[in-house]
Parts: C-alpha cells; structure tokens; sequence
C-alpha cells in the first residue's frame, strides 16, 4: 500500500522525476539512449559507484561520513595485484576478491577502532587514514600501474549477455561484475532491513544514546560498519582491476565527494539515520547518465563542467527547496547547514 | 589608552581550546628538530626557509578560507575553481590590454586593474556559493562541489583549457620581489590575511558572530543574527581569498590555467582539520590552521631533501599526525572530561 | 599625486627585480662525486615515468654519480613547481624536468638558472627558462606522424576526432592540433566531427573506453579517433572489440607496449607510437652531466644512446634539440620491447 | 512477601571524590503513585540509574520484588518488572512506530534477524494496552511529543512492569496532554502497576501522587503521604526557603508599547488584535496548535504576517526580521532553551553578548573587551548566574541558570517589550522563583512582558491580565485575579 503524503516527503519521486527528464532529454538529443547497448553500457558504469555508494550510505545512516573507501579500495586491490603478480598466480578468482576484501576489512579496522572504540570524529579519521592508506600504496608500495594477473584477466573478459543496438548494430557486453553489484546490493537490504544489526545502523544514526539504552551494542554495531565497509571497498578495487583489466593506484582516488553527493542526493540524511538503498542507486543512477550522456546529449567537452556543475546545483537546488520549504513565509531565512 | 588593564580584567571571549595550538607548535617544533637532525647542512640553510616561504602561501591562504567556513558548520570545495577563475579573469584582462614589451608605467595600472578584477571575480564566486547555501539551502557540501565544477568549467569555456602564459613580466616580477632579498612578496601577503583574518575572529564581532552561527544556527536566529548575511559574507571572504591565492599563483606561474593546484582541496581541509577546527562547525583558530600549515610546509620540504624518499610520505606522516593528535586530544581531554563528570 | 605615487612604485619594483633572469651558467666547480642531478617527472605512479625513473637509476649506475628521480604526488603543476623550489633550495647541480604544463614552471626555472643550476627539460620545445631541451620529436610532427598511422588505417577518408587526456594537457593539444593540422594538409578526404573536435579521457582507461562508445553511438559515422593519452588508444580499442566494431573503426595513439598487446595482436589497434621514456630519462641525465662537465653542446650531439647518437637543433632554434623520432610499436615487434 | 515493589536503603554513590548521594532511602508499594521531587542536581536522577541497574551504588542496600540486590545490571532490573521512560523518552525519530515499539523487545530476546509480522504483532499488542491508536508506519520523528511519550510508554509496559518509572514525564506536555499522561498513570495503577513519577511540579505532584520523598543534595529531607503536605512545606523542603507570591499589579497604566492590528499568518491564526503596555505582564495561554507561538514569533520577525500591521508606541511598523525586531526593543525568550536559545558549547559571555555585538563594538567591528566584561559581570550578580567563570560553556550551568543566561542576553539589550515562551519549563522551583521575581521587578521598571505558558498557576500567578487563545483567535481576556485554572483551561478547550 503506498501512502501518497509519505511518499510526497521523500526524495526518491524527485530523483526518479530527474532521472526520467535527462533520459527523455538525450533520447530527443540522440535516439540512442533507450537501446540495449546504451542500457547497458550505462549499467557498466554504474557498477563501481554504485557498490561505494553503497557502503557510503552504510556509514552516513549511522551517523558518520567516510572519505576514506578509495583510498582502502585502492591499496587494498594493488596490495592483492602485487601479490599474486609475485607468486604468478593463475587459480581462482575468487582467491583475488577475498585477499582484497582481507585487506579492506583490516582498513576498515583501523577506521573501526579510531571511530567505534574511541569515539573519534568520523571525517576527521577518515581524512587522516586516507591520506595515510594512499601514502603507504604510494610511498611504501612505490605503486604504479601494473597487469593483473591471467585468472582476473580472463575474469574481466567474461560477459553475461551482449546487448545490440537494433539502429546501429552495435553490441555492448554486460561484464559479470554486475553480478557482484546484486549481490551486494541484496546482501546489503536483507542486512538493512531484515537484521537487527542492520535495524541498530538506522538506530544509532536516529539517536545513539537511545540505542545504547535499548540494548544495542553501539561499539559492536559501529566496528561492523567500518570493516563491513573497508572490505566491500577492497572488493569494489578488485572490481574495478578485472574490468579495466589493468591494475591502476590512484585511478580511483577522489571519487569519494561525488561518491557522497550521489548518496545525499539519493535522499540519505547528512546528519544520519535515514537513507534507502532504492534512493541510493537512484542517486548514482542520476550521476552516472549525467556524466555518461554529455556527449549524446551533444554538450561540447569543453562546457561538461559547467554543465555537470550546474545540474548538482539545480538538482540539489531544487531538493533542498522542496525538502525546506514550509508554506508559510518567512520573514528572513537562512540555517546555516 | 589602558589596553593591558582591558586585556587582563575582562573575561576571555573565546572558550579556551589552547592547549590543541600548543600540542600542534610541539609536533611542529619536533618535525622541524626532526629534519633538522637528519640534514642539518641543508634544511637549516636559508635558502631552504626562503623556499618553503614561497611555497605555502598559496595553499595557505585557501586552508583560511576554507577554515572559515567549516567553522560556520559549512565547507567550501570551491576554493580551487574560484582561485584558478580568478587568476584566469586576470590573465585574460592582462593579456589584452598589455602588449609585449610595454614599458612598466603603462603595464603597472593595467596590472593594478586585473588584480582588481580578479578580487571582485573572487567575491563574486563566494557570494555564489553562499547565496546557494544560505539562501537555497543546499546542504555546503553539494553546493560547493557543484560551484567547484561549474568555476573550473567557465574557465575552461573561456580558456579553452590552455594555460593564459606570457603576461607581462612585471606582473610575476611584482609578485616574486623579495625583501630584503630574503621574503617573498607572497609570504608577507599570507602574514597579513591571517593576521587580519585571526584578528577579526578573535577581536572584532564577526568572530564570536561565526563561532555561534556554527554552534547552532537556530538559536543565532533567535538572537537576532542575520545568518544569511553572516554566511554569505563568510563564503565571500572565502572567495576573495582564493583569488588571492589565485593571484599568488598566477604570478609564480606566470600564467593561469584551470586546473592548477588541483589536488590543494583536500590538503586544505587536512590543514584546517589539524589545525582544530572542528568540522561539525563552532570552534577553531587561525593560530592552530597556520601552525598546521607550517607543519605540512616543513614535512614536504624536508622529504624533498632525500634522493630516496617518496614525497608519497608525506601523505604518511601527514594521516599519522592527524591521528596521534586526534588521539592525544581524546587522552588528555578525556581524562578532564571524566573528572569533571557529575551525574 | 596618486599618479606620481605608481610611478615609483614601478620604479622601485623593476629596480628591485632588475636582475637578469637567465645568467651565465654551466660549468661547474666542485668534483663531479659531488654533483647532484635530479629528474622531475610529471608524476611518480604513471608507468610512464616510472620507466623513465629506470633510466635515470641505469644512468647513475653505469656513470657512479649521484642522479635520482624526484616528482609530485599528483600530476599538478602547482606541486610540480613546489618540488623543483625545494630542490633549488637544497642545491641541486642539476634539474632535468618533464614539465607538467612548461608555461607554469617558467619563474621557478628562471630562478634556477639566476641560481646556476643546469636546467634541461624534455617534452617542452616552447620553454623559455631552460638551457636546452630535448625532444624525442617536434610535437607537431609526432601529432602529423599519429594522423599518418590513423589515416592509413581509415583508408585515408572518413569522420573522425581526436581524444585528449585532458583538454587542459599541453602536450596532449599540441599532437591533436599537429595532427589535426597535417590531416588538413595531406589527407583532404578525412573531415574533423565539428560538433566534438575535442574529446576528454581524463587519462583514465575507463573513462576513454566510455567515451568512445558513447562517441560511436551519437556518431555513427565516426570512423576513426586520434589519441594522444598513452590510455587512450587501449580505452578505445576495447571499445571498438567489444561494440562489434573491429574492421570498421580504427585508433591510433601513443601508447607502451604492454598495455596495448593484446589489441595490436589481434587488430584492433593497427599501431601504437612512443619513444622509449628510459632513453629519454638516460639522455636528460646525461645531457646534464655534458654541461656539467663544461663540454660543448652542438649540433649533431651524440648522447650514446640509440635515438639520441645524432641531435640536431630544431630549426631556428638553439635550445631545442631533436632525436632521432619515435618508434612504432605493431604486430611485430610488439614483444620485443619487455615493457 | 512485602508490601513494598522497592526498597532502597541507605544509598551511597560518589563521581570522582565528589557525593551525589549520601545515603538516601525510598520505598515504593505495589501498585501506589509515588512522587520523587528534588531540585535539579539533588541526586534524583543518580537514583534513577542505580535503581534500574545502569550504576553500581557505593553502598546500600536494594530490595526489587522481594528479593535483595548487592549488585543489578540493568537485565536484572528489566527481568524484575523496573521500566525507565526517561525524559527524552529515547525513541528513534527515524523509525517506525512499531519498531520503536518492538525493537527492545527483540533485543531483549536476542533475536537476529527481523520479522515485520511478529514487529507489527508486538506493536499491536503495545498499543492495544494502552488503547492508544497510532499509524504503525509512521516514522515517530512526525508524531506530536505527546505520542512519543505514548510509546516510550507502551514500549515499557510490553516487558510486564511492575514499577515504572517516569523521570521528569511532564516537561514538554501541553496542559491536555499532561492530563492524558495523568489518565493513563492512574490506568496503570489500575492494573497493579506502581509509578514512580520524578517531578518538581508542584501542581502535578500534588495531583497524581499518593505518596512522596523529596531529595535535596543527595539526602532524603520528607516522605510521607501527599495529602498531608502543603504547597509551602513542599516549597520549603525542596529548596530549603521561604518564597511568597502574590500576583501581580501593575502600579500604574503605562503607554501602549506594542498593538497588532487584524494581523494575520496563514494556517496559524487570523485577525488578531490586541494592545501591550508598559509595566504590564501579559500572559498567553492557550493550546499547543493554537496559534500564539506563531504570533509572538510573528511579532518577532520570525514570520512575515499576510496581513495586518504591528504598532509599536503607535508607529506603523514593518519587522523585517529578528535583527529589526531587536532593533525595535522586542526581544523573545524561545520555547526550547537547548535547541532555540542557547550555544551550548560555547561561553557564558559570548552566550549573553551574541544579540548585543554590534553595540559592543566599536571601528571596524572591534569588540570592546572592557564593555564586555562589565556588561557580563553587570548580568551575572544582577541575575545571581551561579558561576565564578563566565569564560565556561554554558552546557555547564542548570537549567535554571542556564535561562538566566538567556534573559541577561535580552536585558541587556534595553528592550521595551520582552516575550518569553515558557520561561520556567525544565527550572527548578528555587530559580523558578527568582524569574518570576525578576519578571516582577522588570515590570515594574516600565518594560512590557509577553509570558506564553502551559504552567496556569505560573500564568495567574505572574500576569496582570491574560489573553487566552484558541484556534487562531482570542478566545478570552481575563484577570488572574478573577478567574481559575480550570476556568482557562475550558476556555483554551472550549469545553465552556
């Protein structure tokens, strides 16, 4: 049963509205975007922000904000490349992703213990563990780009289905990876939802004193989120490796604040305790066509960024607008956050 | 003029936070002693001090800027884009109105006029940013990391994303003129804005005026601040001080480009984070972000001075610094903290 | 009043900066044991440097002085001058620069220069503040010499664009304007796409991959791009495998060997060019230490090192000495580079 | 088995060298309505955790249920039938209804995994308790406070209570509200269950409580049975002083200061005209809804009216904002101190200072340090702010102080007209006192006062003429002098 006020409330009908304007928009400007490759090709790019989106959402529903996942998936996924480069690894792949989500769960770790053992600032640690992460990948590691080995090469060549485009006969492959997006994206709504650990994220990030002293274990709940995170960040590194069959340090590095406006605009509260995976993938969904169109859409690459700019601000705009506006007027405004 | 018999008798206005400054200026004096005794023949030499003096005013002067406006609970992202803006608007002025070679009375007004233009270019930007966040309420975050992309990409709609090169040399000789061929032009302009700047939070009204808005933006409603005013003129100084420090680059670089100085953004809100500001807004110091500055200035530079040391750690020292302060506040105050508990 | 009051000014400044920027420098003094010549590259994680970094360890090695390789962390101009600032400050003999945008770095060279400091660049034919400047090329040419392997590919006709890894990237935009501007002399039957002369990769191998596919569907006459990021040709070529595209739309660009194996050997990339980045590094190094040593630089300089055995001056230029070319990695010899 | 639910004896509890209790006792029977009254810092709320197991006391004994503690967790406390509805009430706005219902429940029973239909099954069975009908779905930070208290209640009631246990349940209740709270107490008692209700009203005290004990620094000073106290004794033993009040009369008819004329704010109240005058205390009262926080809010620049204008001494005027409203000599005292009032973290001095920094600066914005303190130091012996250091954030003052800080911010602002909404909720009795003492004199001294409150015997105690508002509109005018509580209470309903 859908109640029409509550849904009137929240932001996801907004996005939804965006995103079906944009993509009604380059389907006038090109033709091309309700084909099966564009589809497709548009789902591709989705899949590594959409799987940091997802841990994002995790930490800022809690009540926090982490910075730090590119820089964990980055070492984590290097630290996994040289490794196996080294032994000339050619079993599983599986072996890779878990070394990855290993190394991404003892980052995590360190951000669980600053953060959920000794109640430190969130931004702040995870300013200063990404700083430090990157500096080991880069200083310590001396990273640079290298191959992966055979196992994820292969890995990254494999396809779940090819989409053609009827009009230009062109085909565009949906890579397997995708696969791991569902899985986390289910993974993580049936811990969201149908778990108690899952319930103590949103409880925390509602009112931290009232879930200690309903009984949630806020440290226990607040160190799964850090690690839960750093390893889903080692993953999605991995992710990214396999299919850019290339194993690159920093090509990841600095995704973080586009990463977390994607989430906020999918209507997770800043401050914490609301945010819907639906709404999340809606926001990334939004970001990705945005930064994937300019061309269909005939934008000259020159103007992207003032273009890019001025939707953030128009869609955040008129969001906040609706989110804040009460219809009694008010003689002088202004909230400061 | 009984200054001094003021200075003691009235109470502090500032909620003492200074024992974060003095942890800071020890880690500074240790990171400098550090350096010092592992290469005593060159970091101590005055070249070294004159280097490090050219370089982090800069960044320094938008760590302020940024400063300012975590401390009203906010954030601006835009700094970047506004100083390249800035610095662009100039070059672009300069190069059309200076031919090559003119003589210095002709170049010096021209200059003069640019600089301007780049300073109302800066204000106007930060009033940008601040009427989306005071006014439209868009969460600072998001406002400023869409202004970041829509300044970076006018800048290249009207460069065309080349670099504004051959401006008159005057202009980069101004900039770089050392005093007493030992102080760099640009160091003594960073002294004023954070003398000017920390002044103004910690003896004018727009100080205590920042730190309540920051503190809690409803009640500063009640008490009848103009909270709109008060961030938009926050975002505007911040803006002024990237054009600022646009101008500094532009004059070390000798052109402007759009995407200088990229990566300066999240080193700012390192500096100002160490520094003791608080991100959630409401408390922090020009004193601690310019010690903070010194520190990274320091650290960089001494890891330039080994052949065999990545400049990568830096970004090691510089997250283990910010951490082991972190954890240094939580000991100590958190030891005070649980004294002072009363049920 | 106010007038007389910026004359002074003026005066005052031009007399305190008066000093001339470039100073006679060369020789140097102390015994070569001592001598200190640092590589700065654009940036430290690309593949690129990092293989120039072996010719500058190869180069220490083989000769016992003390030559290293020093970059920023990121690729900014900004960091790369603050770098080059604190090695004049330390006092280097030495500076050989990769610079990430020339114009930016032209006050700290001059300052280098003013100090004495032996300054060569590579990768930047237009710097004032340098003493000498060694291309493996003239970018125009290379840009020209991209076009040639694209217009051979394309069959000499048809629509195509040229990619960049950004639209701010010097280098990047002198190759696509040579290109450009060589397509237009010799190949009349190829046309620029006008609505996108200028696309971006972000030198990022995904990101040129996505904009290739989005290109080839919003265009779908495009027949060819030209690359100029050493990710582009690759990013390109997997798009082009994988739309089915193989035969009808080609790539070429700069690129290393290992990265673009797989797509020269099966086609999909008809050639990738470069010039070997640890020769480039060797030569620098070795240049330096040439000036050092107070020896004369002429042309039809002989660095001992393949490429580099004759450089002569680029026309009409005294600073700017050019090498012998690049070289076309393909099908072939692909494997015989080892990196 | 004994008559008793609890019995406390001769508890001890110490925080760092410094005594909170210093040996107190309580006993609490089956099934009575006990009242626990103290000022702010008396210790109450330290017994509170010790009882349902939160602290450990440093001696004494604890008997629950008949059977003796030396040492409780808060489990122990829980499986003994000890509930807690603390004053926050702690709900997760963010949540569903019936998961704030059904989650402690579920915790308690170490479950791991969620079942909406055993949660919403819970859910119902809570409020059917109750009788209380509420959307399931709604998130609890869209329910009145009066609903969330509802299911802190019913969430409590779910773990088979036999005490509950009520800290401070009445503070931010409207009058109808609180009586609903009353009901629902007396229903529980009904069934069995005893109430240990924590309060320092002492209307609400003398109405609900069968039984009481008063605490004052962490020592027992009273118990006995309700109906043989008085107000004055109750005063008496709570802040160990003699107050007397008598309502208040302005000694003569000032110039009007402030009138609006048919003002109106859409969706809050509508035609609306009244006049203030100098010297005089004008009480509002009225229902939550109807419509007087939106007006003094309106008056104070907050809104803009649709329509109507705001005379002050007779001149038209147009409030553009708090600033010119301010400027205008209106300053308002707002309903809730902690998220409206006051800067927490920040310092006493810059707490009373923010609304006056353009006036205590000079060139350039230069802030005078001299004036500053004098100003500060001026407010803080007049209004007997207890604190030696004004430099200190003022999270470190009570309640009662605290609100101090708020009206020396507006005193020192020379005002003519001065509204406060609510000015003694969450005070204790002794500062309670001192404000309306204050008001008193302030009054007297020419200045116009606006007092908004649910507290009736504050209203007619402090007013000299009350403005009784219901559905956007005046319902009545009156005297305190001539009329009743529960005659303002039927007008604010209108049940009359």
């Amino acid at each position: 049963m859908i109640n029409m006020r509550r849904m009137a409330k929240r932001s996801e009908p907004y996005v939804f509205g965006a995103i079906v304007l944009l993509c009604l928009l380059i389907q006038v400007q090109s033709k091309q975007f309700f084909t099966g490759n564009n589809l497709v090709d548009l789902a591709r790019s989705m899949i590594v922000p959409a799987l940091f989106s997802i841990g994002a959402m995790m930490v800022i529903v809690s009540g926090g904000i982490d910075v730090s996942f590119p820089a964990i998936a980055s070492l984590a996924m290097y630290a996994t490349d040289r490794i196996l480069l080294n032994v000339n690894y050619s079993g599983n792949v599986m072996l890779a992703y878990a070394m990855a989500a290993g190394f991404g769960l003892a980052m995590g770790a360190v951000n669980a213990l600053l953060i959920g053992v000794l109640r430190l600032p969130t931004l702040v640690v995870t300013l200063g563990t990404s700083s430090l992460f990157t500096g080991i990948m880069q200083g310590a590691l001396a990273a640079s780009e290298s191959p992966v080995p055979p196992s994820i090469l292969a890995h990254g060549k494999e396809k779940l289905f090819t989409a053609t485009n009827t009009q230009l006969g062109l085909t565009s492959d949906m890579p397997s990876q995708i696969l791991i997006l569902l899985g986390a994206l289910l993974l993580v709504f049936l811990l969201l939802r149908y778990t108690m650990l899952g319930r103590g994220i949103y409880a925390i990030g509602g009112d931290e004193a009232a879930a200690r002293r309903a009984g949630f274990n806020v440290v226990g709940v607040k160190v799964f989120i850090y690690c839960f995170v750093g390893a889903m960040a080692g993953v999605t590194g991995m992710v990214r490796a396999s299919m850019m069959m290339n194993a690159h340090p920093t090509n990841l590095l600095g995704m973080e604040m586009t990463v977390i406006a994607a989430v906020v605009l999918g209507g997770t509260r800043v401050t914490g305790g609301l945010g819907t995976l639906t709404g999340t993938m809606l926001g990334v969904a939004l970001m990705i066509i945005l930064s994937n169109s300019l061309i269909l859409i005939g934008i000259p690459t020159y103007w992207t960024r003032v273009f890019t700019g001025a939707v953030i601000i128009i869609g955040t705009g008129v969001t906040a607008w609706q989110a804040g506006g009460s219809g009694r007027r008010l003689a002088s405004s202004g909230t400061g956050l | 003029m009984s200054d001094n018999s003021t200075a003691t008798a009235a109470p502090r206005i500032a909620v003492p936070r200074d024992r974060n400054i003095l942890r800071l200026s020890i880690f500074l004096a240790a990171v400098f002693l550090l350096m010092t005794a592992l290469r005593p023949s060159i970091f101590l030499m005055p070249s070294n001090f004159n280097s490090m003096m050219r370089q982090f005013p800069e960044y320094g002067i938008m760590a302020i800027g940024i400063s300012l406006t975590m401390i009203t609970g906010g954030m601006d992202l835009a700094v970047v884009g506004t100083a390249n803006l800035s610095a662009i608007i100039a070059a672009k002025f300069l190069l059309a109105e200076v031919p090559r070679g003119a003589p210095p009375e002709q170049a010096l007004p021209m200059i003069i006029v640019a600089v301007l233009l780049a300073l109302i270019c800066g204000l106007a930007c930060g009033a940008f940013s601040g009427f989306l966040i005071a006014r439209m309420r868009i969460p600072a975050i998001l406002a400023t990391l869409g202004t970041q992309q829509l300044f970076t990409g006018i800048a290249i709609v009207i460069t065309n994303g080349r670099p504004q090169s051959r401006l008159p040399l005057l202009y980069s000789q101004i900039g770089n003129t050392e005093l007493w061929d030992f102080i760099p032009l640009p160091f003594v302009i960073f002294c004023a804005v954070a003398i000017i700047i920390g002044l103004a939070l910690s003896k004018t009204r727009f100080g205590p005026k920042l730190y309540m808005l920051g503190t809690n933006a409803k009640a500063a409603r009640f008490a009848g601040l103009n909270n709109e005013g008060i961030l938009v003129r926050t975002y505007m100084i911040s803006g002024f001080l990237s054009s600022i420090a646009g101008l500094i680059m532009m004059a070390r670089a000798n052109s402007a480009k759009a995407d200088y100085g990229a990566s300066y953004t999240m080193q700012c809100i390192l500096i100002a984070v160490l520094g003791g500001v608080d991100p959630n807004g409401g408390f922090g110091k020009i004193g601690g972000v310019t010690i903070a500055i010194l520190i990274l200035q320091v650290l960089s530079s001494g890891l330039n001075m080994f052949e065999n040391v990545s400049n990568f750690y830096r970004d090691v020292i510089w997250g283990g610094v910010l951490i082991i302060v972190l954890v240094i506040n939580l000991v100590v105050d958190g030891k005070a903290r649980r004294n002072g508990a009363r049920a | 009043m106010k007038k007389g009051l910026v004359k002074l000014l003026a005066l005052l400044l031009v007399l305190a900066v008066a000093t001339p920027l470039v100073a006679q420098v060369g020789k140097s003094s102390k015994p070569s044991k001592d001598w200190k010549i640092a590589l700065v590259p654009k940036d430290s994680t690309n593949a690129w440097f990092v293989r120039m970094e072996v010719g500058v360890k190869q180069y220490a090695k083989d000769t016992g002085l003390n030559a290293f390789q020093k970059g920023p962390a990121k690729t900014d101009a900004a960091m790369q001058a603050q770098v080059i600032q604190d090695l004049i400050a330390q006092g280097v003999d030495a500076i050989c620069v990769v610079p990430v945008d020339p114009a930016a770095l032209e006050p700290v060279l001059g300052e280098a220069l003013k100090k004495g400091i032996v300054v060569v660049t590579h990768e930047a034919s237009f710097q004032e503040n340098t003493m000498y400047d060694i291309e493996a090329f003239n970018n125009a040419d290379y840009g020209a010499f991209i076009m040639d392997n694209l217009a051979k590919a394309m069959g000499q006709k048809g629509l195509y664009t040229t990619m960049v890894g950004h639209v701010t990237n010097a280098s990047h935009n002198e190759w696509a304007d040579g290109g450009v501007a060589h397509q237009k002399a010799t190949y009349p039957g190829m046309t620029l796409l006008a609505a996108e002369p200028r696309v971006e990769s972000e030198d990022n191998l995904e990101k040129a991959y996505e904009r290739a596919k989005e290109l080839f569907k919003k265009y779908p006459n495009l027949k060819g791009i030209m690359g100029t990021s050493s990710k582009d040709a690759p990013g390109v070529a997997r798009a082009i495998e994988e739309m089915g595209l193989k035969g009808k739309v080609f790539v070429s660009g700069t690129g290393l060997p290992n990265e673009n194996k797989t797509f020269l050997k099966d086609g999909t990339l008809a050639a990738a060019t470069l010039w070997d980045p640890k020769d480039a590094g060797y030569a620098l190094c070795s240049l330096a230490t040439k000036i050092l040593k107070g020896e004369p630089i002429a042309d039809g300089l002989n660095l001992k090192l393949k490429g580099y055995e004759s450089m002569h001056f680029a026309p009409g230029s005294k600073k700017v000495l050019l090498g012998s070319g690049w070289i076309v990695i393909d099908k072939k010899n692909v494997d015989s580079f080892g990196f | 088995m004994s008559d008793n639910i609890l019995k406390v004896e001769n508890i001890k509890k110490s925080f760092g060298g410094v005594e909170a209790l210093k040996g107190v006792s309580l006993e609490i029977r089956k099934g009575e309505i006990h009242c626990l009254a103290g000022e702010n810092g008396c210790g109450k709320s330290t017994l509170i955790k010790i009882v349902s197991g939160v602290y450990e006391a440093d001696e004494g004994s604890i008997e629950l249920d008949g059977k003796s503690f030396s040492r409780m967790s808060p489990m122990d406390a829980i499986a003994r039938g000890v509930q807690v509805i603390y004053q926050d009430f702690s709900v997760f706005p963010n949540l569903t209804v019936m998961e704030n219902l059904a989650l402690n429940m579920e915790l308690m029973a170490e479950r791991k995994l969620v079942s909406y239909k055993r949660i919403r099954a819970i859910a119902s069975e809570a409020l059917a308790k109750l009788g209380v009908d509420l959307d399931l779905e709604e998130r609890v930070e869209n329910l009145s406070v009066a609903n969330r208290q509802l299911i802190a209640i019913c969430r409590a009631l779910l773990h088979d209570a036999k005490l509950v246990i009520m800290d401070e349940p009445t503070t931010a209740l409207t009058k109808r509200e609180v009586k609903a709270l009353f009901a629902i107490i007396k229903r529980l008692q009904a069934e069995g269950i005893s109430i240990l209700f924590v309060s320092h009203k002492l209307d609400e005290v003398f109405e609900i409580s069968e039984r009481y004990t008063i605490f004052r620094n962490g020592q027992n000073v009273a118990t006995g049975e309700t109906s043989g106290l008085d107000r004055k004794a109750f005063v008496r033993y709570m802040t160990g002083r003699e107050f007397s009040e008598e309502s208040y009369r302005p000694a003569k008819q000032g110039e009007v200061v402030l009138a609006a004329k048919n003002l109106s704010l859409t969706g809050a109240f509508k035609d609306l005209s009244f006049e203030l005058r100098a010297g005089e205390i004008l009480g509002i009262t009225g229902l939550l809804g109807s419509g007087r926080t939106e007006l003094v809010q309106t008056l104070f620049g907050i809104y803009k009216p649709d329509s109507g204008e705001v005379q002050v001494r007779g001149k038209r005027v147009r409030i553009r904002g708090v600033k010119s409203a301010i400027r205008m000599g209106i300053g308002y005292v707002p309903a809730d101190r902690l998220t409206e009032g006051l800067f927490l973290p920040q310092s006493i001095v810059r707490n009373i200072v923010v609304s006056k920094l353009d006036r205590l600066s000079g060139l350039f914005g230069v802030l005078k340090g001299k004036a500053i303190g004098a100003e500060v130091e001026k407010w803080v012996r007049e209004l007997s702010i207890a604190t030696n250091d004004p430099s200190l954030p003022v999270q470190t003052l009570s309640g009662g102080n605290q609100q101090k800080v708020v009206l020396a911010r507006w005193l020192a602002n020379d005002l003519s007209v001065l509204i406060l909404n609510g000015p003694t909720v969450g005070v204790d009795i002794g500062s309670k006192y001192d404000i309306h003492a204050l008001l008193r004199s302030l009054a007297e001294r020419g200045l116009a006062i606006i007092v908004i409150s649910d507290d009736l015997p504050e209203v007619l105690a402090c007013t000299s003429r009350i403005l009784v508002m219901r559905g956007g509109g005046i319902a009545e005018v009156l005297d305190p002098a001539s009329t009743t509580e529960q005659r303002l209470g039927e007008i604010s309903t209108g049940v009359a």
